[in-house]
């Protein structure tokens, strides 16, 4: 089972032919992923490892069906390709690509919630359910397939939680990183909701960082709607300087909203395990 | 990006909102010659990036040639929560008869940006709506289906206004939408929105905060330069190499990491195990060997450094790359800082090898808490008291 | 009964204190209309004839439910006007005003069709209920009530048959002008289905022009879905040379699409008494 | 408002379509001029607004510079259906390796703009339609969802293309939509669509026709003047008064009606009596006293009208009003033409009283018909003879 991605994923690479996209083609074979097709504009006919390379979303679909897309393109195209996926409803579009303008990111949320299509990210590493299969650009062999369910808005930490864990032998469902951004497609309460029926998953890890309200708008889903399974959580940047930006596009604070405090307070009411190391969240794992 | 206020109503006025009369000077001289175009009295608006103008006193009147180079030149000599003022905004004086508020900024709960039209003009937006939230009227802006004039005018109405001010209001504060989204803002704020003794709107002040990402096709907001010089010098080395770089006064603890999660994660870390980040640093997606050594290179540099912690993955990185910049760094210049390497992924095993060669420790398949416990370790040997932080 | 408009229908009209306004706000209430308010932004407060003038339609809403709009506002503001009364779902609006822009009518019927809001026109002279009630600017006293449903793109047209109809004794259930321009709210077909169940009416007359597919669009509906009622049609401008524009925006004939041969042909074939002169029609409506 | 293709050019490329090189003369003087920057061998382009010019030899090349003053003046004699070439475009010679056709023009029956796409390019697309209708790629284009890139690279991919050209292509189209909506288009046409042995992709023809309605907002195309005298006089006379008036050649019948719809109902009735319709006149909404004079006027000045049809409704307008009107003609010019009058609808017994005053034939509760009627027995009165026809 897992959640989002499995074994029968079919997934297509949007900018399979650019440097990055030839590079995460190979990585997603290699990790035996169901890659029907790599999308590039003015490219249909060429093939990246193997892979047909089509000039839309919709000539792919005339030959298989698709349920996941992988968007590798660089910022100025990502408005484009995530409508050409949304148009034609790939069920899941997964935009990897960082630094996409924060009104192209706010078209693309809104096209896709009207049409039904999940977007995740931008500024993503991705999705994996270890073991099955992935849809992002993650090395695979750090994570291992097992009964935790991680949800972070860093690509880095994701590693960090997946490979410490795996490290102990502690296995996950699936990893899924919704993103730095301030507007992305896919935040914590979407992804709890589908970790609350997943059998797979029998522990939740919930990686918040300072900024914005995804971990507040978490702590009153699962307050307002009792959850089922353990949560355990994470606020990294509780020591960061407020009014600085700390890389991530979605991590800055601002009059007192979005505080590492405020987060943890909240979750904490909720009833979610709140550690203060990522140690202590290993231990809380077993 | 923000924007300086004479360049933020540049932008409003090409959207269609009537800005006051004005110009923007360097020095007393030019001063004088805009006074003279717009007619005595004036007022003097120092140009800062940073709030808190108007209680620093950065903001003048002048009813005569006199007063005016007596206070361009007070103001020239003033800074502003650490930020020297360097241009004056010169603007004729307007007599206010109403005071309004209209800004636009993302709304972290609905993820849309968001109108907001308030008739207490001229306070602090984030003290209103904590204080008379009643007063503070909000519409979301879908950017698929934005409203039309009479959704902004049951808005601006709700704000007390009515006639033909009210119409004028609205017209304007549809035009700072347009704006907001012509302009790829992330905020934009008119505060106050002035209506002045003979009826005319006015924005009296304009902040406006560009999406860098968008400044590529931005032509505008693009052009408006920036003097790397009022960042710190390190900061701008970092800037001018595309690394995410943030310094802390007071700092022992250096860091590199790939990734801002982990870069964060890694300060607490610190923090909770009695060291003090001396600086933050994000190597981002593209972490090069060039960019890792550029990276170790301004970390080094830091004033108080004394132990440095690399973090590191290699997931859209390659650990190979980044332990030949780690170590091309390391042969060159034989850093006295006790330096600790945590880094896996991708080619890993040759990464390994390359700082193994060069006796750096290495945390391989430990956490970031281990990497840091290591370091602080290796601090106490050396005699380097912490910070007495406990978390 | 009859259609669109009856007795009960309560009246808003988008540009009341306007000089067209101010007028036809005087003749709605001179035929008895309900009239419950006035739209003119920045005016609210103000009386027309003693019409309650509001600023927007949402504040009129706020006071009295509205069921139908009239709009007289000049071309320009037409676009702002229909966004107000379909964002507010006014369930039936009526776009008197001539010369509105083409992509702005695009707009609106887009829009209306989204919210599911009926618009008539616009450049029209708008519906008539003989008897019942209005929202258009016809002089009310040259209709009278009776069974035949008339549809027209002409608005003198619409006035020369009910003229003549009510001169020879013969009532009308509803007359609407669909309006002149290529981009309309509303269709012939729209009405005919409208006057397909209205037990009032017995017979319909459609007042056809060359230029445009309306009629062609009736003729197919009519023979696709078999019609209960006797229908009369008119096609007006079959002597008018090609390739010229005969004031009508929707009126233009170009290679051989809409002219006034197709028109006849296809309304015969589905089985339509086409009339040649527009006495003809009145001995066919007897 | 229909558009010369070197207007329609200038907006194109203002919408980022490649167009070719050259530029707009009036004279062999200029033409020497443009085509010495340029570079022989060069195409001239007569300037109508008519169709068939290339089967009315209206385009020419030349090779060297006395060629091209032998074409330009040759065409600049020339008339194309009636229109005189009064200017030329004088452009680089393309070599064309591939002729396309991109267009977008209101559907009818759908109500929409519609993206038409064809490989067929340098053929009327009427044609096309008809004889080959399976080489015409359409997409419906709602202007509230414009298709992105890649909806119109699907397009473009069915008529054919591939790879660089393919995409040059469907970007080219993407701003012709741009550029429809934009300029407020009714319809624009690239004709051909030419793809040269560079592999540039260019409109290497313009047909564009803007929104009249619009032009109130549509500076550009507003500023391209046109000359009055191109009209017939009395049709410019009438668009000075915003009169809509259309002069049809032998009629003997002239018409002043208000509403089009009547108007050409009137002309039917006329035509089936036995009368030719020397005009088609519509007053619109706004029948003032001066303008149904003025339409009076017109009609009575249109050669070979013997008798004239008014037929007003007091709707919109007054029955007075126009009544007063006519008067003011009549009382005038005592003109000689047989005219009967039929208006009813508001203040329509004083319109009556004021005809009535003057001897007027007039048909108060009668229709059209029997007005026409009675216009033509008062000509066979008179002598004069019907055309023949009988409808």
């Amino acid at each position: 089972m897992a959640i989002l991605v499995n074994g029968d994923t079919r997934v297509i690479i949007q900018g399979a032919t650019g440097k990055q996209g030839q590079y995460h083609t190979m990585k997603l074979l290699e990790y035996h992923v169901r890659v029907v097709g790599g999308v590039t504009p003015g490219r249909g006919g060429a093939q990246v490892h193997g892979v047909p390379v089509y000039d839309t979303v919709a000539r792919v679909m005339k030959e298989t069906p698709v349920d996941a897309s992988m968007i590798v393109v660089p910022p100025a195209g990502v408005l484009a390709a995530a409508i050409d996926a949304i148009e034609n409803r790939v069920p899941l579009v997964v935009v990897i690509t960082e630094f996409v303008p924060l009104h192209d990111a706010l078209k693309i949320r809104g096209m896709a919630r009207k049409a039904g299509v999940r977007i995740i990210g931008p500024n993503t590493i991705g999705v994996i359910s270890p073991g099955k299969s992935k849809v992002g650009i993650m090395p695979g062999f750090i994570y291992g397939e097992g009964p935790v369910g991680v949800i972070s808005r860093s690509g880095t930490l994701t590693h960090e939680i997946a490979s410490n864990l795996t490290c102990q032998g502690i296995g996950q469902s699936t990893c899924v990183c919704i993103g730095g951004d301030m507007v992305k497609g896919t935040d914590f309460v979407d992804v709890l909701e589908l970790f609350r029926s997943d059998p797979e998953t029998e522990k939740v890890i919930l990686i918040g960082e300072i900024g914005g309200a995804g971990e507040e708008l978490a702590a009153r889903y699962l307050q307002e709607h009792p959850y089922p399974k353990k949560v355990i959580a994470f606020i990294a940047g509780a020591t960061a300087p407020p009014e600085k930006r700390m890389g991530h596009a979605g991590a800055m604070i601002s009059a007192g909203f979005g505080t590492a405090d405020s987060k943890i307070r909240s979750l904490k009411e909720a009833g979610v395990t709140v550690v203060e190391s990522l140690d202590e969240m290993i231990r809380q794992c077993r | 990006m923000k924007l300086y206020e004479y360049e933020g109503k540049a932008l409003l006025a090409k959207a269609g909102i009537p800005v006051p009369k004005g110009d923007v000077v360097a020095g007393p001289t030019e001063a004088v010659a805009v006074a003279a175009e717009l007619g005595y009295p004036v007022v003097l608006k120092s140009q800062v990036l940073r709030g808190g103008r108007g209680k620093a006193g950065g903001i003048r009147f002048a009813a005569d040639g006199d007063a005016l180079v007596r206070e361009a030149e007070a103001l020239l000599a003033l800074s502003i929560g650490g930020e020297r003022v360097e241009k004056l905004l010169i603007e004729e004086r307007l007599t206010v008869a109403r005071e309004l508020y209209a800004g636009i900024t993302l709304d972290p709960l609905t993820l849309l940006p968001q109108l907001m039209i308030s008739p207490s003009g001229g306070m602090d937006i984030e003290t209103v709506a904590h204080s008379t939230p009643g007063k503070l009227y909000r519409l979301p802006l879908d950017p698929l289906d934005l409203p039309g004039l009479p959704q902004v005018i049951d808005l601006v109405l709700m704000a007390g206004l009515q006639g033909e001010e009210m119409l004028r209001v609205a017209g304007t504060v549809q035009n700072l939408i347009r704006a907001y989204f012509r302009y790829e803002a992330i905020t934009v704020e008119i505060n106050p929105l002035i209506i002045d003794a003979q009826g005319r709107v006015l924005a009296a002040d304009a902040k406006l905060e560009i999406d860098d990402s968008a400044l590529g096709r931005q032509k505008e907001a693009a052009s408006f330069t920036r003097r790397e010089r009022l960042l710190d010098p390190l900061e701008a080395e970092a800037k001018a190499g595309d690394i995410a770089y943030v310094r802390m006064d007071e700092g022992n603890v250096g860091l590199v990491s790939g990734g801002a999660g982990l870069g964060m994660a890694s300060m607490d870390m610190i923090f909770v195990h009695g060291g003090v980040p001396a600086n933050f640093l994000d190597l981002g997606g593209n972490a090069t060997q060039e960019r890792t050594a550029a990276a170790l290179r301004i970390v080094l540099k830091t004033p108080g450094v004394e132990g440095i912690l690399i973090n590191l993955f290699g997931g859209i990185n390659n650990c190979e790359s980044m332990a030949k910049g780690i170590a091309q760094v390391l042969d060159a210049l034989h850093p006295p800082q006790a330096i600790v390497v945590k880094m896996r992924g991708h080619s890993q095993d040759e990464g390994w090898a390359i700082l193994e060669a060069r006796q750096i420790s290495i945390v391989k398949f430990g956490t970031t808490e281990e990497a840091v416990l290591l370091l602080m370790a290796k601090l106490k040997e050396r005699g380097v008291r912490g910070s007495g932080h406990t978390g």
